[in-house]
């Protein structure tokens, strides 16, 4: 029995790191953020190569069969560096999506087209995580109509997957006929949402081979909300970080203000609150794959929790910094805005601590 | 203590309560006074003013209503736009800092000229104070006037100087007597924004729009009589101005204002028919939020009360700050989760067009972070509230190394 | 219009803690304290004589005739002496329930008495206010039976005033026959709390000639909770005082602690939560008697909202004086108890906020 | 990470559990601590030993179980108790500081000698280490100890030694080399409290009763040999035992239990018949603890395996006790607003009896203070985790003023 990451993740993890440092300097950040689609084709493609789009296919559909752990130390890494790149939805929850309730068939067929980043999916749910604004869909005749918002990992995206209210999920096309697609910005330019206007589309798959459709929709959206309380960590810890450095070289009063117990008290709560929160988090997605019982209560704790200690940090390192802090200069807001947007999609808090309540027979559903 | 509305208070009320009733379609959205106010608020504005449910009390000379000082009837008037989530009016730099100043200590004609056109939305002001080597350190302003032909000549540079983009005017912390000691060296000038030789570069905030600027001064020109009070009287002149600025900070009226607006967006079924105001757990989180707003609110009226009777409020003045500015905060963070997901699509317009409410709350729930750090991060005002408020010792000086002394 | 107390009211505010200054240094308080039984004949002998028996009993029945202001103002001034003396039920909560709910013949026989300090009530609720424990009393025949947990000013009282679930109020005599009063001795033990049993007493007398009795006992409720508040704010303002003494004279490491940011910023911070309190208890006091539309709303929150402040500031003035401040010797926790009796009495936040909102009709009650 | 269940762990957990059922009646309350155990928990002890549940991979020949050294066992065995609200046992400075310690740096006699004893509850430690004048800065210990016919002979005085006033013995920190520098001359000695010239005095806390004492010794005479390591090692020695200090008061088990124990009392109806498990804003504040417990569960767990593979934790076991404690008495605040005024009542019990729950509660929620401040309040904790964990600077000496140079 081991509590913590074996040497392969340890390695993994640096060296997507530092492959996003390299690419992702300030200047070339806020150029990528500035369409707000949260995509970038070269970034895709190097991403790509270092196997991110096929982390947890399955090794006979030509990804690297990985587990959700290992995804959680990616999404991370993409949370510290802000990195406008499609993740949660694309590569983990479509994986899920199809591994839980695709058949065969779909899973030939598409599993190697994600792994091969070919296929990139937006992915909404309605009332089933707690995302609020329209969700009325409905199948008529194998045609989907209706509107869903806030698609994750919208922008640029090849396809769709959206679920309905049954917990069965429909994919379609980006660009087939009757489908809409509206690119709505977000606070954080790193990931785009786009809202779906549907009129009579015919989807080319339907998800549905699951004897529980519910229960399988269930599992993508923990698989989600890990991968989200994963990228608040990565962007916290990247706020820390600067937060702390930022305090031992900036002198007022004649001293470096890291020196003054103001603000090294700040630096202490934050790091108080954070550290325990990769355990957490590491726990969380290790459940997904290996403790079934616990896997919707810890994921949804471990979202509530990064979320409410994320959003501290994010106050609490911004003031570290100072006016400087508030500015564009120092491109700190990229990840103050990577936490806004990781709590606000899947269920905030109360959301989320309420899911974890019904997974434990606190309460009804 | 005496909160007893007379007739004419009652009736006041239900002037205000018609008022708004009559004329809420006509009224801009809450907020704003981080743009340039377009033509819908400059019309409310005119209206507002027109039945005195702005400037009430500013003498009718300057452009004001000419009502006389009576608190109850500003709280009566405060409330009644609170409560029903309608527009007060503009507020900005101008109207909230300079107009009260120059009411404390400018010349008849500075009053004048200056107060009605800036009460009206028409004239926009910015504040020079802040340096990048001073920030929380005002008096060491190294921007610095000299006397010439009548006029004085400005070199130097501001930071944070919010609105310098669109203002058209500026009140401005210099160093015209250098050979003073820090605090008896400054002045307080005004000068238009238009004049040759100011610069504005923006400073792009983390809202991604540029609130703030830097304002670079190179031999700029501004008759000696564009002074308030006199030469080397402008360290006392910014005191009143930031005596004003602290008060606008905590403004209790804003928060009662938020408090109703997440209020009425919890009252909304979400996609799924039920109100966030039914769940208890919600329901919760806005109550403790009322309560502390009720706290804001009762404590501005001791504050009002003390001020009208030349009463000195010491540490109850030194927190309204830090204990606003965080509240607010707390209220906008309470917005962001009772929108969730829809509630992240931020599209910021441009100078004069409304934002969307979504867009608004993400604005000020970072917005707000910037007030709290605003002088120097709220470090600076828990040192105020501990020395000042509670006496408490100051940090010592460093021992300097050997060698450096 | 003023906001504000008034030269008379500042007077009486000063006066009385003049005399709970004199009346309990720390070795007489601990003594006192000793009993549990939150009275002492001299103490309330001696505030008889400053007035505060009759404080809110009418002139015409030979009180003083004053206001819930004045009431809060004493309630203050004894939580920040941690006076053992009935006062909230005994005093205010009695003479209210009398004003509300008793005939013209029941007034004038005992708000006399109350304002002579010969009757001293104590009072007790059922769920109407949040108190837990027992609460199953009936009336059957005029006489009263049934158990009711957690009468507050019960250490010596000299009657119970109990609360019927319909609203209306028996009053009994100590010691009669049929009443079994157990004192239970309170953390707060300057404060008791007293368990009834009853088979069979026999009230002497009935308050039920309101028309509402259930909105007259929320008023008797209501204006506990206002005394309960104002109780809260006098000990926190006591402990944040103490502290900043202790921060300007205590040393360590060279310097009074005072002057290191962590000790300052925790009095600062204890001063922000605490300073608007104090104009918000005055309002919640002044509502009772002259905003009856708020009276129960500002109660509400102000009892909730200063036991939340009240628990921080325990907290934290406690922590600035270091190991001292745990023991014994400084008596500082006499204050600190007293705040957790304000917070578990008549309901605590969650259920005050509750009737904050009911009180505004988001909820039904 | 893998945590997968062996068949012979998922065995251990059906046994365990087994093992509660049959014997649940027979547990006394959880906590305690504070007290001498009574006879109940004395023999609810000697069985958890028998079983293996207490003590599990210490030596047979010590006196524990002599299981080898399972990370994951020792997992099982405390969440089936902390699951069940059951008592996993005395958790006491003895053993919880100085068994590992001598485990780790102790004789083979000394190990013989005392550990048995001390995890069977019948010899009971206190610790020796604050004084008046060193309360955060230890190794500044003044209290001597010099060497005569082979016995050290110790003068000087403790303080805030609790349990001092029934404990059968001491570990005591103390200056025997007084001509060696600071941290080098101190000791680390094995007392009976029974010795000639020890006087305790009781320092009665906020809780009413004296859980800690003033220590005074007048030529106290212990046996040269009752000394851990050598002289001079004391440092080192008391640093292994704070290392142990750090995590019993972090200690994520007795979070969990509490949480528990709240879990069960919300469970419960109230006089109005209703739950307040079933009310969302109650519901939700246990929530939010469970998260928050489940955090620290968790964070625990990577330190253990961390300390299995020799890594250095360094930030994540700094922040252990200021996170613990914290969260420790904001959920016995929580306990307390569960039970409302009937958990105002507070008879606290004698050395030996049980303390009733409320009274239990609001013992834990001021001693929880008292454990924060434990060696001068959070912000020594603050002061290492900035400094320590993160790097950050320490404050610079203040400036002497001319003249006390």
């Amino acid at each position: 029995m081991r509590f913590g990451l074996t040497e392969d993740q340890g390695l993994f993890g640096r060296s997507l790191r530092g492959f996003l440092a390299d690419r992702l300097p300030l200047d070339a950040l806020r150029r990528l953020a500035e369409t707000g689609t949260g995509f970038d084709a070269e970034l895709w493609r190097g991403l790509g190569e270092l196997g991110l789009h096929g982390l947890l296919v399955p090794e006979e559909h030509g990804g690297a069969g990985l587990g959700m752990l290992d995804a959680a130390l990616a999404a991370e890494a993409l949370g510290y560096h802000a990195a406008p790149a499609p993740f949660a939805a694309a590569l983990v929850m479509a994986v899920q999506a199809f591994r839980s309730a695709g058949d065969a068939e779909q899973q030939r067929q598409w599993l190697p087209r994600i792994a091969q980043g070919q296929a990139r999916i937006g992915l909404g749910f309605a009332g089933l995580a707690g995302q609020t604004g329209r969700a009325a869909l409905r199948l008529e005749g194998g045609r989907l109509s209706g509107a869903l918002d806030g698609l994750m990992d919208g922008g640029e995206a090849t396809h769709f997957l959206a679920y309905l209210p049954d917990g069965r999920a429909a994919l379609i096309e980006a660009g087939a006929p009757g489908v809409t697609a509206t690119l709505r910005r977000s606070v954080d330019r790193t990931r785009a949402l786009v809202d779906l206007d549907l009129a009579g589309a015919a989807p080319v798959a339907l998800l549905q081979s699951s004897n529980d459709p519910l229960a399988a929709a269930r599992r993508v959206r923990d698989a989600g909300r890990v991968m989200l309380a994963a990228d608040t960590l990565g962007a916290a810890q990247n706020m820390l970080d600067r937060a702390v450095a930022y305090a031992k070289e900036r002198v007022q009063f004649g001293r470096v203000i890291g020196s003054f117990q103001g603000v090294k008290y700040m630096c202490a709560d934050m790091a108080t609150m954070l550290e325990p929160c990769r355990a957490m988090v590491w726990y969380a997605a290790y459940a997904q794959d290996a403790v079934p019982e616990e896997a919707a209560m810890v994921a949804a704790h471990a979202k509530a929790h990064l979320a409410e200690v994320g959003r501290e940090v994010a106050r609490l390192a911004t003031e570290v910094h100072g006016g400087m802090g508030f500015t564009d200069l120092l491109g700190l807001h990229h990840q103050f805005k990577r936490i806004t947007f990781d709590r606000q999609v899947l269920g905030g808090p109360e959301r989320c601590r309420h899911d974890a309540a019904v997974a434990q027979g606190w309460v009804a559903a | 203590m005496d909160l007893t509305l007379t007739p004419k208070h009652r009736a006041l009320r239900e002037e205000v309560d018609a008022f708004i009733a009559a004329h809420r379609g006509a009224a801009p959205r809450p907020g704003g006074g981080r743009k340039r106010p377009d033509r819908k608020a400059l019309d409310w504005q005119a209206l507002l003013l027109e039945h005195g449910y702005f400037a009430r009390t500013i003498p009718r000379e300057y452009g004001g209503f000419g009502a006389p000082h009576d608190v109850i009837e500003l709280a009566i008037i405060a409330d009644a736009f609170s409560r029903a989530g309608i527009s007060p009016g503009i507020h900005n730099q101008g109207i909230s800092m300079l107009v009260p100043t120059l009411l404390e200590v400018g010349t008849e004609e500075q009053k004048r000229r200056w107060i009605g056109p800036t009460i009206r939305g028409e004239t926009i002001w910015c504040q020079g104070y802040s340096e990048p080597g001073s920030g929380s350190d005002l008096a060491a302003a190294q921007t610095r006037a000299v006397v010439e032909d009548g006029h004085f000549v400005i070199n130097g540079q501001k930071i944070w100087t919010s609105s310098a983009h669109f203002a058209d005017m500026m009140f401005l912390l210099c160093r015209t007597e250098p050979d003073k000691s820090k605090h008896a060296g400054l002045s307080y000038l005004l000068l238009p924004m238009s004049a040759p030789g100011i610069e504005v570069r923006p400073l792009r905030t983390m809202t991604g729009r540029a609130e703030f600027n830097e304002t670079f001064f190179t031999d700029v020109r501004v008759p000696v009589d564009q002074i308030v009070m006199g030469r080397g009287d402008g360290w006392h002149v910014a005191n009143v101005t930031l005596k004003y600025e602290r008060m606008l900070l905590g403004d209790p009226n804003k928060l009662q204002q938020r408090l109703e607006a997440i209020r009425r967006m919890m009252e909304q079924p979400g996609a799924d028919g039920a109100r966030l105001l039914d769940r208890a757990e919600w329901r919760d989180r806005l109550l403790r939020l009322q309560g502390e707003v009720i706290a804001a609110r009762n404590h501005n009226m001791r504050l009002l009360t003390e001020t009208a009777e030349g009463v000195d409020s010491g540490l109850g003045r030194f927190i309204v700050k830090y204990h606003g500015t965080m509240l607010a905060h707390r209220l906008a963070s309470l917005a962001l989760d009772v929108m969730g997901s829809t509630g992240l699509l931020y599209e910021p317009q441009g100078e004069v067009a409304e934002d969307d409410p979504a867009t608004t709350w993400q604005i000020d729930y970072m917005y707000d972070i910037g007030l709290i750090i605003g002088g120097g991060s709220s470090n600076i005002q828990k040192n105020i509230i501990g020395e000042r408020g509670l006496g408490l010792p100051r940090e010592p000086k460093a021992a300097v190394p050997a060698g450096r002394n």
